[in-house]
């Protein structure tokens, strides 16, 4: 695709897959906290809120790595628009259909672990120190999940193209055909995201954890980045395990829309619904449950498609 | 080369897209006074830099992630010719995981995944 | 601009920023920036590969790399004093042994490059670099890869026994003791723990 | 530009608070309110709150947080209880009554709008220390650590029991750290995310020279219910509305802040009536198993449950005693203490639950029953006995022990679970009647 028609589409995709995102998660929010709002209120809400932050001014420590702290966020988005690129939006539409799509948002969704760390480090203040760390202990925990339950889903394609991926879907979803799949996988991407029970790097114990310390662009420029890692997440969620495109009398591209809103929809209600948990606990469980489990999926869908 | 040159228009445009947030008006920190540019304790002051020989307490599970990591990067090739190569490659697969998985067991057996 | 072309360049921008970075590995303070920029460096070698159709591997060694450069700098930043390089330090120790070494292995393999015959090949380009590699690794090099799985697993036990403190049978230090300042002596006794006055000390440090 | 004013004009009021004497109750209520959300750290907030009367300790740290809010920013003041001054001089303060989110909006909308000037940083420019001038690159020192870089020394080293000798931060957090109660301070050494030591440092609200003269307490029902007959039925729902509040920031502690707000709106409106949506709530929390997980083991006190200062605490680690017991008024309705074991920030959790329900159960049975003025009353922190210390001040001197050795977020479900009330701490003892 032409370079540009390539940026226009991805940056399209993030910049409307951010905004339902947010969207979603404040209706959310009203929901459980019993807050009725005008719908016209929350579907406008995240608009106001950057246009707040961008009227804000930055803030900064007393010596900051500046340039670090400026790159990190750029980094999570730059890595997020690559995820997005390698996903087909439709059948025979993807932005960049890499052969070897699986790797690329493999080393893209590995980067963000630096991004996310030089976020925490940059500011020389505490709080955003432990929650920097925190990441890189959540983040070493769930790239082998994230890593294995991918690898699964490629077996029955033959191929590493995430276009192969969707297409060998055709007979039924990956959800089904490898029930272990989508679950580890959540898990994993709510932990690249670094969202719901899975937040510790900017939880509310640390005041914020890595974004403690940032204000007005600086901060909104964080928020957005995050949210464009988590719908990069969930894209490639529905283009791996809910068969993607495939789905009756719709078109391919809608499909895709609507299962990448369910399974931000899935996240969010999550979010809300599960506390965060405790980083110690979940290493060892990533460990000692979730990567046997992602190997078991493994060899299960091997043998299945042998 | 062609899918490359698109992902790489994109990552390049979306970083620095989100990079440009620096050059809002408001993104130039000019003239905080020392005061505010301390950083946040709830209110309390630090004696220090933050910056410091950090104690990660999960260093016993960083090492161990070294070894696994480049025992995933042998299984995306195996992948795609998984099944082409049949129940071989299986066998094949399941050795060489076999293996790592005792590494695992011998990891959480020796308490190596708690923190220290 | 043709497409070879456009390689070309692209080819010259990531060797040369891969170069750039691995410089700025040695002219920073901070060993986070060491780690990362030496992270750069390795960004710039996996795009040239991937230009040299090595997808796959160019692929990989990024998302190897990330992971591996930041356990780098976690443990970098555990171990050298002042890791922020917030007072002034240098990369470089050794100057003059430094500069013979980098000269030595720069010739020994600029010396390789022109002299050895590299196998000329060519291959059509519709082959797919990963699945030859996939079939070489259950194929002819069955042995190598099987053979690295037992050396992961010597590396992981490895590690674990000489960084973890903690045991199946109790503190890894339990009834150990300082090693003797003389060679014949026995091992000193373990010394009493003295956490509190420590951390008394510890707290108003500075 | 115009565009973008106008949709920050109507965004939510980024509100950072400062609880200063007498303002807890209706720091407890600023969720429920509509147009402001809470943040966690003055970056991301527009409005510093002040809420009740600010002491003297209490100044400088208002300061600081000031300092560290983003321009444009503003401060509003909800004056509640006595004003003893110190507000007048603070420049720029705008006051409004108290619990007024319309008057703190205007406010808002007015500083976003550009018609009101954002507040000028209030602390004297002064860099923290002097370093200018001194080593080759002018860090204040010589040598790889020497010196005291861009004005402060890095921090020093200290064992660890894993053996390794790394860096341990002194940290003095609070007294307006939101995770922590309002005026808490701490002083901790960590290392790494590991609270190795803590103390409690000087209470704010014990900095006026005549001492204390505390604002409206949190459990000022019951105190006044000492001297005063008071129903049943109202000191109960007191105590239920207590412990949803208490469970409200727990859950914000816990990343779940949403349904935190819904329990804060429960905790604000409780009537008897309300029981079953109290019992639907506390199934669904206790049967959470990440609740479970997130609490479980965490912050256990090592110490027989009758060397624990009675109340909630000493009941969640299996001592029975509960000053209701011998109360009349109480036997008449067959009264029996809720009990639960293990000592953990679970076990409390589940004994404020449980107590909570009990609560409304009692307050709804009760009917017209008054209880008589005794020399003790169980309050939801512990019995108030006049002229004895107040059971925060028990409940504080835990915390430092309780806290050695754990996790920075196991520290901070600690201090939550213990439900510390400063202000409350810094009387020396419980007095009869309050302003």
């Amino acid at each position: 695709m032409n370079p540009v028609a390539a940026v226009g589409v991805v940056g399209g995709v993030l910049g409307a897959g951010a905004y339902a995102l947010a969207v979603l998660d404040g209706a959310a929010a009203r929901g459980v906290a019993g807050m009725p709002r005008r719908w016209a209120d929350v579907v406008v809400e995240p608009a106001r809120d950057a246009a707040l932050l961008a009227l804000t001014r930055r803030s900064t420590t007393e010596r900051p790595d500046a340039q670090a702290w400026a790159l990190a966020p750029g980094l999570l988005a730059a890595m997020a628009g690559a995820a997005v690129a390698s996903v087909p939006l439709a059948e025979g539409f993807a932005v960049a259909d890499v052969a070897d799509g699986i790797v690329l948002f493999g080393a893209a969704m590995a980067v963000v672990m630096v991004g996310v760390y030089l976020h925490g480090w940059s500011a020389n203040s505490p709080f955003p120190l432990v929650g920097g760390y925190r990441f890189i202990a959540l983040a070493l925990s769930y790239e082998m999940p994230l890593a294995l339950v991918l690898i699964a889903a490629a077996l029955p394609a033959e191929s590493l193209s995430v276009g192969a991926i969707v297409a060998s879907q055709a007979g039924s979803w990956n959800v089904v055909r490898q029930p272990l799949g989508l679950p580890l996988y959540l898990v994993a991407g709510m932990g690249l995201a670094f969202w719901g029970p899975l937040d510790g790097a900017d939880g509310a114990d640390l005041a914020g954890g890595t974004a403690a310390e940032v204000s007005g662009p600086a901060r909104l420029a964080w928020e957005l980045a995050r949210r464009f890692v988590l719908v990069a997440v969930a894209l490639m969620g529905a283009a791996v395990f809910l068969g993607g495109w495939h789905g009756p009398v719709l078109p391919g591209a809608v499909w895709m829309a609507l299962k990448t809103l369910a399974l931000l929809a899935l996240t969010v209600a999550i979010g809300h619904r599960v506390a965060r948990v405790r980083l110690e606990r979940f290493v060892v469980v990533a460990w000692a449950v979730l990567i046997p489990l992602a190997l078991v999926d493994v060899f299960v869908s091997g043998a299945l498609a042998l | 080369m062609a899918p490359f040159a698109a992902a790489l228009a994109v990552v390049l445009a979306t970083g620095v897209a989100v990079l440009a947030t620096r050059w809002l008006p408001t993104a130039v920190p000019s003239e905080l006074t020392a005061p505010e540019r301390v950083p946040f304790l709830g209110g309390g002051l630090p004696e220090v830099h933050a910056w410091s020989r950090y104690h990660v307490r999960y260093y016993a599970m960083a090492l161990l992630f070294l070894a696994f990591d480049m025992e995933m990067v042998f299984m995306y090739p195996w992948a795609v010719v998984f099944v082409e190569e049949g129940v071989l490659a299986l066998i094949e697969m399941l050795m060489f995981i076999v293996i790592l998985v005792l590494g695992i067991l011998y990891a959480w057996r020796e308490g190596a995944l708690r923190w220290a | 601009m043709s497409r070879s072309l456009a390689v070309d360049v692209a080819f010259v921008l990531f060797a040369g920023g891969a170069v750039v970075a691995a410089w700025l590995v040695f002219r920073t303070d901070s060993m986070v920036r060491a780690a990362y920029w030496l992270l750069a460096s390795f960004l710039g070698v996996g795009a040239v590969m991937v230009l040299l159709h090595a997808r796959f591997l160019g692929l990989v060694l990024v998302l190897m790399m990330a992971g591996e450069m930041t356990i780098m700098a976690v443990f970098m930043v555990m171990f050298m004093m002042n890791p922020a390089g917030l007072n002034p330090m240098t990369m470089v120790h050794q100057h003059g042994s430094a500069k013979v070494a980098g000269l030595v292995s720069f010739a020994g393999l600029a010396l390789v490059g022109i002299v050895a015959e590299f196998p000329d090949r060519p291959r059509t380009s519709d082959a797919d670099p990963t699945a030859e590699l996939g079939v070489e690794l259950l194929g002819d090099s069955m042995l190598i890869f099987e053979t690295a799985g037992v050396t992961l697993l010597a590396t992981m036990i490895g590690s674990i026994a000489v960084a973890s403190k903690r045991g199946r049978f109790g503190d890894a230090e339990e009834g150990s003791g300082p090693p003797p300042l003389e060679p014949t002596a026995r091992p000193a006794p373990e010394p009493e723990p003295a956490m509190e006055d420590h951390d008394h000390e510890g707290m108003h440090h500075g | 530009m115009g565009v973008i004013r106008r949709l920050a004009t109507r965004a939510e009021a980024p509100v950072f608070p400062v609880v200063g004497a007498g303002g807890r109750l209706r720091a407890s209520e600023l969720a429920l309110l509509p147009g402001i959300r809470l943040v966690g750290t003055p970056r991301a907030a527009s409005v510093l709150l002040i809420i009740g009367d600010l002491t003297p300790a209490l100044v400088r740290p208002a300061l600081t947080v000031h300092d560290q809010l983003p321009s444009p920013r503003a401060t509003v003041w909800w004056p509640v209880g006595a004003d003893r001054g110190l507000l007048q001089a603070w420049p720029g303060l705008v006051t409004v009554e108290a619990g007024d989110a319309e008057g703190l909006r205007r406010i808002f909308a007015g500083l976003v709008e550009g018609r009101r000037a954002s507040d000028p940083p209030l602390l004297l420019d002064i860099e923290p220390a002097r370093w200018r001038g001194e080593g080759p690159y002018g860090q204040g020192g010589t040598g790889m650590t020497g010196g005291v870089p861009f004005g402060r020394p890095l921090p020093g080293r200290a064992p660890d029991p894993d053996g390794l000798e790394l860096d341990q931060l002194p940290l003095h957090i609070g007294p307006l750290f939101p995770p922590f109660p309002p005026g808490l301070v701490l002083d901790v050494a960590l290392q790494g995310d590991v609270v190795r030591q803590a103390s409690v440092g000087e209470n704010p609200f014990r900095s006026w020279p005549g001492g204390p003269d505390p604002g409206p307490l949190d459990t000022g029902a019951f105190v006044e219910a000492l001297t005063t007959p008071t129903g049943v039925a109202e000191l109960e729902l007191s105590r239920a509305r207590h412990h949803l509040r208490w469970l409200a920031d727990a859950l914000r502690v816990h990343g779940l802040s949403a349904l935190a707000t819904r329990v804060a709106r429960l905790a604000a409106t409780l009537a008897p009536t309300d029981g079953p949506e109290v019992e639907a709530l506390v199934r669904r929390l206790r049967r959470s198993r990440s609740l479970a997980s997130a609490t479980a083991g965490v912050g256990a006190v090592d110490r027989p449950a009758a060397d624990l200062p009675a109340g909630p605490v000493a009941r969640a680690a299996g001592a029975g005693d509960d000053a209701r017991t011998d109360d009349p008024a109480y036997r008449a309705l067959g009264f029996e203490p809720v009990v639960h074991h293990g000592g953990d920030a679970r076990a409390r959790m589940h004994q404020r639950l449980g107590e909570a329900v009990q609560s409304l159960e009692l307050a709804g049975r009760a009917g017209e029953a008054v209880r008589a003025p005794g020399p003790a009353l169980e309050g939801p922190r512990g019995p108030l006995r006049r002229g004895r210390p107040t059971p925060s001040s028990a409940l504080v001197a835990l915390v430092p022990t309780a806290l050695a050795g754990s996790e920075w977020g196991d520290a901070i479900t600690t201090v939550v679970s213990f439900d510390l009330d400063m202000e409350e701490a810094a009387l020396s003892e419980v007095a009869g009647v309050h302003s």
